[in-house]
């Protein structure tokens, strides 16, 4: 079984050449059947990998087995997060490209494959990423699922907005890489080995971390952190997932900032959690400083957004703070709470994206104001984008629910209070888009406001505007949240990610993970107050507008790459400090 | 943000990152030092397969699956300069005029081309056993080819270049590694797996299993994604041209 | 001598950051880009260096003559220059498309993306 | 250390150090000047390496340089030759020199390495590199006429 | 004093890395980065990884001066047309 571990890469990308060989010829209809089919049949493969999962899989790739405990290969490792995730990915490749179906603009002429063949150059880049376990062979993927993700973001070349996003996010993700890579030099150099697990011994028999340690960890968190988009990595985020097309928003968002934070639980687990590595409350400092920073500053962005899509982005980087600040306890339950709000979240936020990019090919629009009203004729998409923004806070018995009570249970105290208020803050915008453009409720808000992104005048990414909504374009949100519900609802199903996050640990006992009365009033609690929010921000708008101690925030976001590059190296130097005291204090 | 204020903001951050960073060379063992654990078992393993070069081995056997993933950025990422680099529609394509080229940087293009095809093909054929390899000698190969546009004209590389079977073979060339890959699961072994084919004697062409085909498919990969971005980013700088007032 | 070329690594990364932090042209700045990816390159090979050592191929020497440099981090350093190669490629068509539609390729006119 | 890296060393520090400051500062013409003459010394570097370090296998970089170097060269010849019509870089007197350099360079390895396969290769290497060399001055100063469009 | 001609080539490395970002004008920067790409393969070459020096002699002498002078070309060409 171990041995179609590679495969999960492997597949795609062989399904992508093929499409590209034969696009020239092929008509649009089967190149996209095709790759569907391809993503399907990696989905079903990861899924039958999943369940035979336990315990977790191990592969030499190329058949290099360890020989007394030393290989020279690449170990592929098939646990449950790691299965979990590549799982995740195709479910949502298909999603994407069942909503692409017949839609998406006329591809290139003559490259009827190109679209698809990224897609699924994608899907492997992602995959190939969760079963890493050879930290260089996780660089290498991550360069793949990043290089493929400028080129879809990129890819509606005529919008000035998308190319200039696909740029900032390149620019700065690729020097996250190279930082990363900086980063496995060092510990190269230390412990003469590239396999994870081995490094982390290798660091254990050094003895104490020392500054080397220090700034290995500080250089490769800094690169998952940029996927991650973590305050102050975030700022290419907006400016990337705001212009991307659709279906791709939907995997950026929906999981490849996931994969970021993935990253660093499974990095830190491996390599750094031992006596040699970062001493775990060092690490607790810093993912919990940087996690509560990246909540307030998501929301509080998300909250003064226009532009439909960049708002869901800013709501994107709330809630990655939120996983960051659940795995940053690093207790059991707060690992089992992050991979539940993960799995809960793609959900949702892929079928919100999924209803935008509806109201964008139908209007040529994704302004909240311009599209005052203009989606009452728009019901199924309009319940769905509520429901969504009513599952973003975490209403029970949704998977971001049970996901987000749990990670409170983890996380305690004054933290909880941030998790409620995070949540509710970005659904309560999302409501409030909801409000203002499906029920045209509120007065038209006036026009001008002097720094900000507005949604007019975009490009629909159809051949021309939609007059009628394709059957796809519906389904496909539907089952999104009809997933997002299963996460929350099928018996059992918690308990489940808990035991196999549990297995691919340190061998710690499983929990019973359920609903609890807290969490559910919480859960309530989240709701309630989003739609307060929206309906106070609908009825009195004036109450709620940008109060100029927002504006310094917002001038971060200059959308001007040396900014960007600024901050990144800061955010670099503030890790490192965060991390110092364990080092210094021997 | 202002030119000041961002200037402030990267000497903080320069500065932090430069003081961790010198910090971690001093705790670097010094250079030139002799402890390579892997360095040593990988050069153990590639003299056990029979293959000359190391570092061939490391990359098309030991560590095979990288390559893989290297070849697959590449393979993306000219998918993606195909993509972005698209004639638009409001673009139209111009004839450039033919270039007067003086006579000896004529000769000397059309004399040299051949050598360095030649060139790029034996760097790629000797990547297991000397310096070199598939990436190496494809660059070689598909840079040479361009001779033609910089000691002729443009007009002259068009003829000899037809885009669509550089852009097949590309595919097919990366689907074979692929292939060779699969075939190893098919027979049992691991994905990638070098069990299949005799390793030969050493230092000769055909030593180290399937190392040589790899890296056979890993050159043509190389050669024709580079002549398809080539062509793509040529297609922009001399031929598309936007509409005017557009 | 036992820290120069880290050290000279890590003076090229903080450089091509200035760079690309202050650069006011984008092509520039992918330049740049390059520059920061060579420092890895120079740290890679110095990690991997052996005192007096050669080369491990063998198409001209002896298995066993002679000390050898470590292989891997060679390796290593090959992928890393095949993926800048591609990364620069593929974000200077960016900049193209970034020059036609909105005129120029000063980071500092860029005011599409904001707030 | 041998002679062999000596002479390297020497020829790097003097050529390879005056090429980056020819290609750092100085109009344009200076600087693409400095760029091909970056190509001869490196490449007669890199061979005198490949003696000093006794590895033949080294040679083959020599080989790529000269063979892809002037194609570099030409690259900027080429398309900046719109701002090389003005002011036309020529320095003959330089590449004169590198070219007796790389000359002297490729007869000294020859007489070390002896006849055989080894000296065939060096000479083809030399004869690419000093062609190479000067056809790239001479493109260089005016080598593309005309260039619009293409 | 086997370690002289790592010093030199590491030291030409680090001059044109700090070149290629001081010169401003992509054009210019390209010749200086062609020339980095030249010092990288001797870098390669005295650390023992001629492979690795090939590779980086293939890309850095033609191909990503070419990529780039293409880009400068293509983006000078749109500038003299707007601005006539």
């Amino acid at each position: 079984m171990h041995h179609l571990l590679p495969l999960l890469a492997a597949g795609p990308l062989l399904g992508a050449t093929l499409l590209v060989a034969a696009g020239r010829r092929l008509p649009r209809v089967v190149a996209e059947s095709f790759a569907c089919a391809v993503c399907a049949a990696t989905g079903v493969l990861a899924l039958v990998l999943l369940l035979n999962s336990s315990p977790p899989l191990t592969e030499w790739v190329g058949g290099w087995r360890p020989v007394h405990g030393e290989s020279v290969g690449i170990v592929v490792i098939g646990d449950g997060p790691s299965l979990g995730m590549a799982v995740l990915v195709s479910l949502l490749t298909l999603a994407a490209l069942v909503y692409s179906w017949h839609y998406f603009e006329e591809p290139p002429r003559g490259h009827a494959g190109s679209y698809p063949a990224l897609m699924l150059a994608f899907q492997a880049g992602m995959c190939g990423f969760a079963i890493a376990g050879d930290l260089f062979n996780m660089f290498v993927f991550f360069e793949l699922m990043s290089v493929v993700a400028y080129a879809l973001t990129g890819f509606r070349i005529d919008e000035a907005k998308a190319v200039q996003g696909a740029l900032t996010f390149g620019v700065v993700n690729s020097l996250g890489a190279y930082a990363m890579l900086t980063g496995i030099g060092l510990l190269y150099a230390r412990t003469g080995e590239l396999a994870m697990s081995r490094i982390g011994r290798g660091l254990d028999a050094y003895g104490r971390p020392d500054a080397l340690v220090l700034a290995a960890f500080v250089l490769v968190l800094t690169a998952l952190l940029v996927k991650a988009a973590a305050v102050p990595f975030h700022l290419w985020l907006p400016d990337a997932h705001a212009v991307a097309p659709t279906p791709v928003c939907m995997l950026l968002s929906g999981v490849m900032v996931e994969l970021g934070a993935y990253g660093v639980w499974r990095v830190y687990g491996t390599i750094f959690a031992g006596p040699g590595g970062i001493p775990a409350a060092d690490l607790e400092r810093a993912l919990v400083a940087l996690g509560v920073l990246t909540a307030v500053v998501g929301a509080v962005m998300c909250w003064h957004q226009r532009h439909i899509k960049r708002l869901l982005a800013n709501s994107t980087i709330a809630h990655t703070g939120l996983f960051l600040a659940a795995l940053g306890v690093l207790t059991p339950e707060g690992d089992d709470g992050a991979a539940l709000y993960i799995l809960g979240h793609a959900g949702v936020k892929a079928a919100l994206f999924a209803c935008t990019g509806i109201l964008l090919d139908r209007y040529g629009n994704v302004d909240e104001r311009a599209l005052h009203g203009r989606g009452r004729d728009l019901r199924t998409v309009g319940v769905l984008f509520a429901i969504g923004g009513l599952a973003l806070a975490g209403l029970p018995p949704f998977g971001t629910g049970i996901g987000k009570a749990v990670s409170e249970e983890a996380v305690g105290g004054p933290l909880t209070v941030l998790f409620v208020l995070a949540s509710a803050v970005t659904s309560g915008a999302v409501l409030r888009v909801a409000a203002r453009v499906f029920l045209g409720l509120g007065a038209p808000p006036p026009k001008g406001a002097a720094y900000e992104t507005t949604g007019a005048d975009e490009e629909p990414e159809t051949s021309g505007r939609l007059d009628r909504i394709p059957g796809t374009m519906i389904f496909v949100p539907a089952v999104l949240l009809a997933g997002a519900l299963a996460v929350g609802v099928a018996p059992g199903f918690p308990t489940v990610v808990s035991r196999a996050v549990a297995a691919a640990g340190t061998g710690r006992t499983p929990v019973d993970v359920h609903w609890t009365s807290t969490g559910v009033l919480l859960g309530c609690l989240s709701s309630l107050l989003a739609v307060g929010l929206a309906a106070v921000a609908v009825v009195r708008p004036g109450l709620l507008t940008a109060p100029s101690w927002a504006l310094p925030l917002r001038r971060l976001q200059s959308g001007h790459v040396g900014d960007y590059v600024a901050w990144l190296l800061v955010g670099a130097t503030v890790l490192g400090a965060l991390a110092l005291p364990g080092v210094l204090g021997g | 943000m202002s030119r000041f204020f961002r200037l402030r903001v990267l000497a903080f951050g320069g500065a932090g990152l430069a003081a961790l960073l010198v910090a971690a060379c001093f705790d670097l063992p010094g250079f030139g030092g002799g402890s390579h654990p892997y360095g040593d078992r990988a050069v153990r393993a590639s003299l056990a397969r029979r293959t000359a070069n190391v570092i061939s081995s490391v990359n098309f056997d030991q560590r095979a699956y990288d390559t893989l993933g290297e070849m697959s950025i590449l393979f993306a990422a000219v998918l993606g300069c195909v993509v972005l680099l698209r004639q638009n529609r409001d673009e139209h394509r111009d004839r450039p005029e033919p270039t007067e080229v003086a006579l000896p940087v004529r000769r000397y293009a059309l004399l040299v081309l051949p050598v360095a095809l030649v060139t790029g093909l034996y760097v790629i054929a000797h990547g297991q056993l000397s310096p070199g390899g598939g990436f190496q000698g494809g660059v070689v190969a598909a840079t040479a080819l361009h001779l033609l546009y910089l000691g002729a004209d443009y007009g002259a590389l068009e003829r000899v270049r037809p885009i669509g079977v550089f852009e097949v073979t590309d595919s097919l060339a990366a689907c074979s590694y692929l292939v060779l890959g699969l075939a190893g699961v098919l027979a049992g072994t691991a994905f990638l797996a070098n069990t299949l084919l005799p390793y030969g004697t050493f230092n000769t062409l055909s030593s180290g299993g399937t190392v040589p085909l790899l890296n056979a498919a890993i050159g043509m990969e190389v050669a024709s994604a580079v002549v398809v971005l080539l062509a793509r980013f040529l297609d922009q700088a001399v031929e598309i041209e936007e509409e005017k007032g557009s | 001598m036992h820290v120069f070329p880290y050290l000279v690594a890590v003076w090229i990364f903080l450089t091509g950051c200035y760079g690309l932090a202050t650069s006011r042209n984008l092509i520039h700045a992918v330049g740049c880009l390059a520059v920061v990816q060579s420092s890895t390159y120079v740290l890679l090979l110095a990690v991997g260096y052996r005192d007096g050592g050669t080369a491990p191929v063998f198409s001209d020497l002896k298995p066993g003559a002679r000390p050898l440099v470590d292989p891997v981090v060679q390796a290593l350093a090959l992928t890393d220059v095949v993926v800048g190669a591609t990364v620069t490629a593929l974000l200077l068509a960016l900049v193209l498309q970034i020059a036609k539609r909105h005129g120029t390729v000063d980071p500092d006119e860029l005011t599409e993306l904001r707030g | 250390m041998n002679g062999w890296i000596l002479a390297a060393t020497v020829l790097l520090a003097g050529g390879a150090g005056t090429a980056l400051w020819g290609v750092a500062t100085g109009p344009l013409s200076r600087r693409v000047v400095a760029q091909n003459l970056s190509t001869s010394v490196v490449c007669a570097s890199l061979l005198l390496l490949a003696q000093g370090y006794d590895r033949t296998a080294y040679v083959d970089l020599g080989l790529l340089l000269a063979v892809l170097g002037p194609v570099g060269t030409l690259v900027f010849a080429r398309l900046l030759a719109e701002d090389l019509t003005d002011d036309r870089a020529a320095a003959w007197g330089l590449t004169w020199t590198t070219v007796g350099v790389d000359a002297a360079v490729v007869v000294a390895l020859c007489v070390a390495a002896g006849p055989g396969r080894a000296m065939v290769k060096l000479l083809v290497v030399g004869a690419l590199l000093i062609g190479g060399n000067l056809v790239a001055s001479r493109a260089l100063s005016g080598g593309f006429q005309g260039v619009r469009g293409g | 004093m086997a370690d002289a001609v790592i010093v030199v080539a590491l030291l030409l490395t680090a001059g044109a890395a700090t070149a290629a970002v001081a010169v401003r004008d992509p054009a210019r920067q390209a010749l200086v980065l062609s020339l980095l790409g030249l010092f990288l393969g001797v870098v390669f070459t005295v650390l023992q990884a001629p492979d690795v020096g090939l590779s980086q002699l293939a890309v850095g002498s033609a191909l990503t001066p070419l990529l780039i002078m293409l880009s400068v070309r293509k983006v000078r060409r749109r500038g003299k047309e707007g601005g006539k």
